[in-house]
C-alpha cells in the first residue's frame, strides 16, 4: 500500500476510500424527509455514499441519526506545521538542577483553578506533593516555591497572590467548558496581568483536559497543556522560558 | 440475611459509632440557626420575589435585621411583630423595609403572645402547603404508577430552562424516571437564590423556584403521555440549602441532592454552616416526602476507588443516622456510592459488584443512589458506552434504587440529547436482558467477593471508631474524607452562623419536629 | 424554542449549536500532526470548534480518531422533497379482493437473490409462506402465484424463470454491497430484461438493507424496498402498478 | 461436574445418538472419493499452478482422467503410472497432460507394485511436508507463546490480500489472537481454487495458497513482534474443501471453519459430496494439528435463536463424533454456537449464559468458538458495541475457547480497520474486568439457567434420537437443522462424486488413518 502523503484521507478498509462514520441529532421530526435532512447535512460536509445506518425519533420533534459515507476531500499531511513547545523534556532532577545553575534562585509559581470552576484535581496533579501519574508536584521540587491556591478563585484574587509573591508564573487550570466560560476567565485575567503592567514579568501558563497550546497561545498566554499533563512537563518550559527571556 | 456473606457484628458496631457522632452533631447543630435558615422560614411565610436591584427580599429582610443586632432572636419574631404593628402581610414587611418604612422599635410594643400565636399560624399554613404537594405526588403516583427500580435518573444541563424542558420531555419519552436539572457551577457558593426564569448558565441551570415550576409542569404534562409519574430532582445544597429544600418542597420536587459532607468538602463551605443547615433542610424535605441523595460517591472522584471504599460507607452511615434524626424515613434516603474503579483494573469488576451488594445488603431499605463511571471515562465514547453497560449491569443485579445513568461524552460535555438517549437505551437493554439474573446466582461463600465487602465494613467501621473519638469536625479537619481537608473556621458562609437566643422563635422548627416525631435524641434502629 | 426550517443545523444541547460527532481513521502515524490532519480534515467537512477527544495509535502508521464540532453549514428542510411510494399500502385482505376485482387474474411473481450473493433470509421473508414481523409472505396470497428461486441465482437463470412462468414481476434481493457488487448484479439484470424486450411487460424490483426507492429508481427499477418491508408494501405497490399501468 | 447441574444420562444418550449417525456416514463415505479429493492427492504430490487459460493443473487431470473413465480407479494411480512410463515428475505429467502428449494407454503396462511404492513413496513425503509445519508451529509456540483463551478471533475482509495484511498485522498488535480471512462471497461455489495472490474479492478475499503464503508470513514477522505466535485462519468449506485444507496444512494454517452441514444448508452443496470430501479434508486437517471451527452457529441466523436452540447442540454431538472419525483430537475441535437472542427478550441474557455454560460443560476439552451476536445487529453501532460486551462478558465467564469478536458496524459493512480496534479494545477491558468472576459465581440448583439448559439438552436427545432414526441424509431432508430442507440429489457438486472401484488407490488416505489411528469404527468415547 503506497500512501500519498499529500492527499490523505480517511480510511476504512481500502486506501482513500474515505471512510467516515457521523452522528448528530437533527431538530426535524422523525420521518423520510428527516432522513433525507441528514444527508443532505453529510452532503454538504463532503461525502458521498452516505448510508443512514441508524435513525431514532427522540421524541419533541428531533431525530437522531447515524450514518457512514466516504469523504471527498483530502488534506496535504506533508504542509502540516504544529505549533509545539519547543523546550525539551528535563526530569525532576535536571529541572532543580538547571534552576539552581542558570537561574539561581527559586522560581516562584502561583496557581489556581478559576472563576466558578471547582475542579481541584487538575491543579493539584500539577502543583500538589504527590503529582500525578508517578511524577512530583511542582511543591516537590526544591527549587521551585510553588502555592496552589485551589478552585474557585477569582480571578482578582490571584493576580493579588501573584504581586504579593512576586510571582515568576500564574498558572490557571479550566475544567468547564460550557458556552465558552474557560475563554472568558481566561481572557480576563490576560487583561488584569496586562492591566496591572506585569505581563511582560511573569510567564502566563493555562491547563486543562480541553486545553491546548494553541489556543492558549490565542488568547495570549504563554503555553498551554492539555491531558495527561505532569509537572515535569510545565517545569521544563518554564526553566527553558525564563532562561531565553533571562527573567533570572 | 442477604446474598453475600457479612460480618453482622461489624455492621452494629459501624451503625453505633455514626449514632454517637450524630447525636455530637445534632447538640452542637440545636443551639444554632443560619442566614438561609432565617430566609427559609420567611418564604414559607409568603414571602418572595426580588427588589429592583435584584435583591430577593428575603436577603434584604434577614441582612436588614442581623444589621439591627435582631436576627438572633429568629426573623419570624420581628416580622410577625411588624405585620401585627402595621397590619399588614409578611411579603409587604419585606417591600416596606426595602424602602425603609418599619420602625422596629414602634414594632417592639407587640406581646410574645400575639407574636407567636400568628408565628404558629403562619408556620401551618406554610407546612400545610408542603403537605399539598406531597398529596398531590402521592395522588400522581396512584394514578399513573412509576418505573420500577433501579429508577433509570439522567441529567439535564443546558444551562437554559426551556432547552432543559425540551431534553427532560425528550428524556421521559425515552423512559427517564427521574430528571435532575443540574446546576451552574457557581450557585452552590451563591448566598441568595435567583429569582425567575433563567437562560443562562455554565454547566448547568439556575435553580430558581421559577425554573422549579416550569420543569414540574412540563415533567407532569410529559408524566400523563407517557403513563408514568416522572419524578423531578434538583440540589438542595451550597449556601442556601434550607431555602432550596423549602422551594423544592413547595414545587413538588421530589429528589433532592442534600449533604453537607459534599458542600465541605468540594465546596469549601464551611462545615459548621452547612451541618446546621443541613439538619433543618432535612426535616423540610423529610416533611414534604422527597428523596434525599447524599454525595459521598464524590469521595472517589478525588481519592481512589479501590483504596477509599471504607469512607463512602463510613459516610453512608453517618448520613443515615443524621438523616434519621431529620424524621427522614429509610425509603427517603438515598444514599450515594458509585462505580469508579480503574476500568483496566483486573478484577475491577468484581470490587464493584461486592461494593454495591454490600451497601445494598446494608441499607435494605435505602433508594441507595448508584452513580455512573466518571472518573475514568475518556474521550473514548465507544468504550465509555461499555463502561456504563458494565455499570448497568451493576445496578440492576445488585438492586440498587437510583441508576445516574452514565453518559459516553462524560468526560467531554454534558449531555447532548442523543447521549442521553443512548445512555437511556443502554440501561433498559441491559437491565431487561439480565432482569432475573440476580436470583439465579449465589456468591461462593468465602471467595474474592464476599472478602473484599467485609473489608471494606472493617475498614469502614474502624473509621467511624476513629470519627467518634474525634468527632466529625476534626476528622474532617485531619482530611479522612475524599483526601481533602477543611478547618473548622474556614471556608464559605461562617459569617452567616449565629447562636441562638434563648429566646429564639422558629414555629416551624417546632411544628416539624412534632409532625415527624424526632426531638430529642433518636434512637439509631 | 422556535426552529427556523429553512436552516437546520445538528443540536446538541441548544438551538444552532451545530453539534456533530464523527470518528474516522487516517493513514497516519500517531502524534501532534496526526491530530492536526484530523481536525484539517473536520475543518474542511465544515466544522468548528473541533475537538479531539480520542486518538489512538493502530500500528502500522494508522491513527484513529472521535471528534466532535460545530458545524456552519445548514440545510433548508422547507424544500426536501423525497421520491416515496405513492400507492396507499393496503393490506393481506384487500390486496387479494382488489387484484380479484381489478386485475381479475393471478399475478405472477418470480423471485431471486443473485449473483454470488446467498442471503436467502431477506428474499424469504418476502415471498415465502411465513413472511415477516407477522405478516404473510407473497406465497400465502391467494391471488398471487409466487416462484422464490432462492439464493445464488444467476441474472440469466432469474430472467429464464421470469420468461418460462411468464411473470408480471421479477424480485431481486440485494444484500452484499461491498465494492458495489449489488450495482453491478443489479445493472446487469436491467440489461438483460431490456435486450430480451420484457422491460415495458414486467415489472422490475429489488431489496435489500441498503437499497432504497431512490437509488433504486436510478439503477432503471420501477420500485427499491429497504429494511423492515413486509410482503405486503410490495403488493400493494404491485397492484397498484398493475392498474396504472393497465398491465392487466 | 460443572457448575450448572445437568442430566448425564442425557448427554450420554444424545453422544451414542451421534456416534451411531457418525458411522451410517462414514460407511457412506468410505465407499466414495471426489474429484476435489483426487485433486486434494495430486496437490499433495506436488501438482500446483495454472495453465495459460487460468485453470488449475490438478483440475485439468482431473476433468481429464474423468473423460477417460478412468479416475474411479483414484488419481494417484494414473499420474503414478505416467510418472514412471514417462520418468517425469507429478508436475511434468500435470504439463504433459495440458498440452495432450500423454498416452494413458501406453501407461497401463506399470506394474500394480511399481504403482504403490511411488505412490506411498508420494504419500509419504506430501505428509512429511504437513508435519514440518507441525512442528514449526510447535516450535513457534514453544517460543513466542499465545494469548490467553478465550483466544481473540476478528475477520480481515477486504477483498485485497495486501489490505488485509495490514489490517491483520494492526490487529495483532491491538490483541487479536487469531485471524481469520474471510473469502470472497462467489469462492465456495467455484469448483477450483483460483492462483496466485489476489487483488478483488467481495465481502471477503480469494482463498488461495499464494494468498495464505503472504498472510502466513506477515503474521508470523507481527508475531515475532509483540512476542505471540498469531493464529491464522480460513476456510475448508465449499466444494474444494479438502484442496484447502492441504494448503491449509501445508501453509501452517492454525484454524480451518471446516462443516458439511454448513456447506449443505447455507450455500446449497449437495450433502453426499460435502459430506465425503469433509472426511478426507479432516484426516488432513487432524494430521496437521489445525483446530476445525464448525458451523452450527449459522443455523440461529436463519431459525430462532430460543426455540431452535437444541439444533445447535445436536449439531455439535455430530460434528464431535465425525470429528473423532477422521481423528482429531478434541482439542482440535472447535464446536460453533452464538449469541443470537434477540437483545430485546427479557432474560434473554440468562438463557445465552446457560447455553455457553451448557456447551462447555459437554465439550470440555473442545476450544468452542462462540460465535458473537450478528442478527439482532443493526445500524445502531452504540447499541451494537454494548450487545457485543455482554457477549464477551458471557464469552468470559463460561471460558469460551475461541471468541470471534462481534463488530458494532455487523449489520452493515466488513469492518473497518478502526472497527477492529475498539472491537478487540471491547473484548480486553470487560474480559480483564471480569477475569475470575467465573471462580465466584454458582448458578442456582433449579434455577432458570440449569432449566433452560436441560431442557435444550432434552430436545437435542430427542432430535438426534430422530436422526439416528432417520439418518442424517433424511433428517436433512426434512429440515430438521436451520429451518432449510435440502434433497439428497439436489444442490451443487454431485457430478463430482464417484464410488471407488475395488482397485482404487489412495495412499494418503491409508498412511492417514495409520498415523491418526482411525479407520474401522472409532469408539464413541
Ligand atoms: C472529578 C470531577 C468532578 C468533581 C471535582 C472534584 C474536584 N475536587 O476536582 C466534582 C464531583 C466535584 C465535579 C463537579 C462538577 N463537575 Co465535574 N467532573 C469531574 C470529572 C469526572 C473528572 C475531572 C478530573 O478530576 N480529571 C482528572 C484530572 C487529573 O484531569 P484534568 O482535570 O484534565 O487535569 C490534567 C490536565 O488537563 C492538565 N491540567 C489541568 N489543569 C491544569 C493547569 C495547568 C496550569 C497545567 C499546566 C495543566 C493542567 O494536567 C492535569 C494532569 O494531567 C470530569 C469528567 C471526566 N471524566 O473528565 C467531570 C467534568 C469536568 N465536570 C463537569 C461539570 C459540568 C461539573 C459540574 C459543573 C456539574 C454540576 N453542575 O454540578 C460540577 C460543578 C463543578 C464546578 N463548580 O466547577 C463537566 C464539564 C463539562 C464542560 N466541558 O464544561 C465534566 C466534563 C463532566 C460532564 N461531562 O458533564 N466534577
Ligand atoms: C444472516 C447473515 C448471513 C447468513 C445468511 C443465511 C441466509 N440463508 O440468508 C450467513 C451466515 C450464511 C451469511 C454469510 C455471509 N455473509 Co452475511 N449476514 C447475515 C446477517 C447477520 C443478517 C442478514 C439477515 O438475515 N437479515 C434479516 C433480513 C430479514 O433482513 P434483510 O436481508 O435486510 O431483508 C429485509 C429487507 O432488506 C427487505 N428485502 C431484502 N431483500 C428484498 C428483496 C425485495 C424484492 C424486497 C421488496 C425487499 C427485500 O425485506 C426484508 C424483510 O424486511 C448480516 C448482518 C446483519 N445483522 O444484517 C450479515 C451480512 C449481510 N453478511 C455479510 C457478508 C459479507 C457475508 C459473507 C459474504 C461473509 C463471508 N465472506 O463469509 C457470507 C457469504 C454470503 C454470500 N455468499 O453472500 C455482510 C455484508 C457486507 C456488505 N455490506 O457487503 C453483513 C452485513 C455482515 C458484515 N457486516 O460483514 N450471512
Ligand atoms: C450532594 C451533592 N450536592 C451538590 C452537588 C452539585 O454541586 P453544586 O451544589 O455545586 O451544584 C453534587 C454533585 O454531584 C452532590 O453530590
Ligand atoms: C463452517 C463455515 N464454513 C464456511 C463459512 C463461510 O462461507 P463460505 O465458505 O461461503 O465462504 C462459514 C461462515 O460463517 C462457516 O461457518
Amino acid at each position: 500500500m503506497s500512501i500519498d502523503f499529500t492527499k490523505i484521507k480517511p480510511y476504512g478498509d481500502t486506501v482513500n476510500d474515505g471512510a467516515v462514520q457521523l452522528s448528530f441529532t437533527l431538530p426535524v421530526p422523525y420521518g423520510d424527509e428527516a432522513k433525507e435532512a441528514a444527508k443532505l447535512i453529510a452532503k454538504k460536509m463532503g461525502l458521498e455514499e452516505i448510508q443512514v445506518y441508524h435513525m431514532k425519533d427522540l421524541g419533541e420533534n428531533f431525530t437522531f441519526f447515524i450514518l457512514y459515507g466516504k469523504l471527498i476531500h483530502s488534506i496535504d499531511f506533508t504542509k502540516i506545521k504544529v505549533s509545539k513547545l519547543e523546550n525539551k523534556r528535563m526530569d525532576f532532577y535536571e529541572i532543580n538542577r538547571k534552576i539552581e545553575e542558570e537561574i539561581k534562585r527559586k522560581i516562584k509559581v502561583v496557581g489556581a483553578c478559576t472563576g466558578t470552576d471547582a475542579h481541584t484535581v487538575g491543579i493539584d496533579a500539577i502543583m500538589n506533593m504527590k503529582g500525578y501519574h508517578g511524577e512530583y508536584g511542582l511543591e516537590r521540587y526544591q527549587m521551585i516555591e510553588a502555592y496552589n491556591l485551589g478552585a474557585q478563585v477569582s480571578n482578582e484574587d490571584l493576580l493579588a497572590k501573584a504581586i504579593e509573591v512576586d510571582a515568576d508564573v500564574i498558572l490557571v487550570s479550566q475544567v468547564v467548558t460550557q458556552k465558552g466560560i474557560h475563554l472568558s476567565n481566561l481572557t480576563e485575567l490576560v487583561e488584569l496581568v496586562e492591566a496591572a503592567g506585569l505581563r511582560k514579568k511573569v510567564l502566563l501558563i493555562c491547563g486543562g483536559p480541553r486545553i491546548n497550546h494553541e489556543l492558549a497561545l490565542e488568547l495570549g498566554y504563554d503555553a498551554g497543556f492539555g491531558s495527561g499533563t505532569v509537572a515535569a512537563d510545565v517545569a521544563s518550559f518554564i526553566v527553558d522560558q525564563m532562561i531565553k527571556r533571562n527573567i533570572t | 440475611m442477604g446474598k453475600l456473606y457479612l460480618n453482622q457484628d461489624l455492621i452494629e458496631k459501624a451503625r453505633h459509632s455514626a449514632s454517637v457522632i450524630a447525636d455530637q452533631i445534632n447538640e452542637f447543630v440545636d443551639k444554632r440557626s443560619t442566614d438561609t435558615i432565617e430566609r427559609t422560614l420567611l418564604r414559607l411565610m409568603g414571602i418572595d420575589g426580588a427588589n429592583s436591584e435584584g435583591i430577593p427580599y428575603v436577603n434584604l429582610l434577614v441582612d436588614h435585621l442581623k444589621e439591627q443586632g435582631n436576627l438572633d432572636e429568629g426573623a419570624v419574631k420581628w416580622v410577625c411583630r411588624a405585620m401585627i404593628t402595621y397590619g399588614i402581610s409578611a411579603q409587604e414587611v419585606a417591600n416596606a423595609v426595602d424602602q425603609n418604612k418599619i420602625d422596629w422599635v414602634a414594632c417592639k410594643g407587640v406581646s410574645e403572645e400575639e407574636v407567636k400565636e400568628l408565628g404558629y399560624k403562619l408556620a401551618k399554613s406554610g407546612l400545610e402547603q408542603i403537605k399539598r404537594q406531597r398529596e398531590e405526588r402521592n395522588k400522581y403516583l396512584e394514578r399513573l404508577g412509576e418505573g420500577n427500580q433501579p429508577y433509570l435518573y439522567v441529567i439535564v444541563a443546558t444551562g437554559d430552562i426551556y432547552e432543559d424542558v425540551i431534553q427532560a420531555q425528550a428524556a421521559a419519552r425515552q423512559g427517564a424516571d427521574i430528571i435532575a436539572v443540574i446546576r451552574t457551577t457557581g450557585q452552590s457558593l451563591l448566598d441568595y437564590v435567583p429569582y425567575g426564569a433563567t437562560r443562562e448558565g455554565f454547566g448547568g441551570t439556575y435553580a430558581t423556584q421559577e425554573n422549579f415550576k416550569i420543569m414540574r409542569k412540563a415533567l407532569d404534562e410529559v408524566g400523563e403521555e407517557v403513563g408514568r409519574y416522572i419524578r423531578l430532582c434538583n440540589y438542595s445544597s451550597g449556601l442556601c440549602m434550607p431555602e432550596i429544600a423549602a422551594m423544592g418542597a413547595v414545587e413538588r420536587l421530589d429528589v433532592m441532592l442534600n449533604d453537607a459532607l459534599y458542600g465541605i468538602l468540594f465546596r469549601d463551605i464551611n462545615m459548621q454552616r452547612t451541618l446546621i443547615d443541613q439538619a433543618f433542610s432535612r426535616m423540610i424535605i423529610a416533611y414534604a416526602g422527597i428523596i434525599i441523595n447524599t454525595g459521598e460517591d464524590n469521595y472517589l472522584t478525588t481519592a481512589d476507588a479501590v483504596e477509599a471504599a471504607h469512607t463512602v460507607l463510613a459516610s453512608q452511615f453517618i448520613n443515615e443516622q443524621l438523616a434519621k434524626r431529620a424524621g427522614l424515613k429509610e425509603e427517603q434516603m438515598g444514599l450515594g456510592h458509585a462505580f469508579e474503579i480503574n476500568p483496566d483494573f483486573e478484577d475491577g469488576f468484581l470490587l464493584e459488584l461486592a461494593q454495591a451488594q454490600m451497601v445494598r445488603q446494608i441499607f435494605p431499605n435505602a433508594p441507595i443512589k448508584y452513580m455512573p463511571p466518571t472518573k475514568y471515562m475518556t474521550g473514548n465514547i465507544f468504550k465509555g458506552h461499555i463502561q456504563d453497560a458494565m455499570f448497568n449491569f451493576v445496578g440492576m443485579l445488585t438492586g440498587q434504587g437510583i441508576q445516574l445513568l452514565g453518559m459516553m461524552t462524560e468526560a467531554m460535555h454534558t449531555p447532548y440529547m442523543q447521549d442521553r438517549q443512548l445512555s437511556i437505551e443502554n440501561a433498559k437493554y441491559v437491565m431487561n436482558n439480565i432482569r432475573h439474573l440476580s436470583e439465579e446466582i449465589q456468591f461462593l461463600r468465602g471467595g474474592r467477593l464476599e472478602k473484599r465487602a467485609n473489608e471494606v465494613l472493617e475498614k469502614a467501621a474502624k473509621m467511624l471508631d476513629d470519627v467518634e473519638q474525634l468527632g466529625l469536625f476534626k476528622a474532617i479537619e485531619q482530611g479522612m474524607f475524599a483526601d481533602v481537608k477543611r478547618s473548622f473556621v474556614g471556608g464559605k458562609g461562617l459569617d452567616g452562623v449565629f447562636d441562638k437566643r434563648d429566646d429564639y422563635f422558629n414555629p416551624f422548627e417546632e411544628l416539624l419536629k412534632r409532625e415527624l416525631g424526632v426531638g430529642g435524641k433518636v434512637n439509631e434502629h
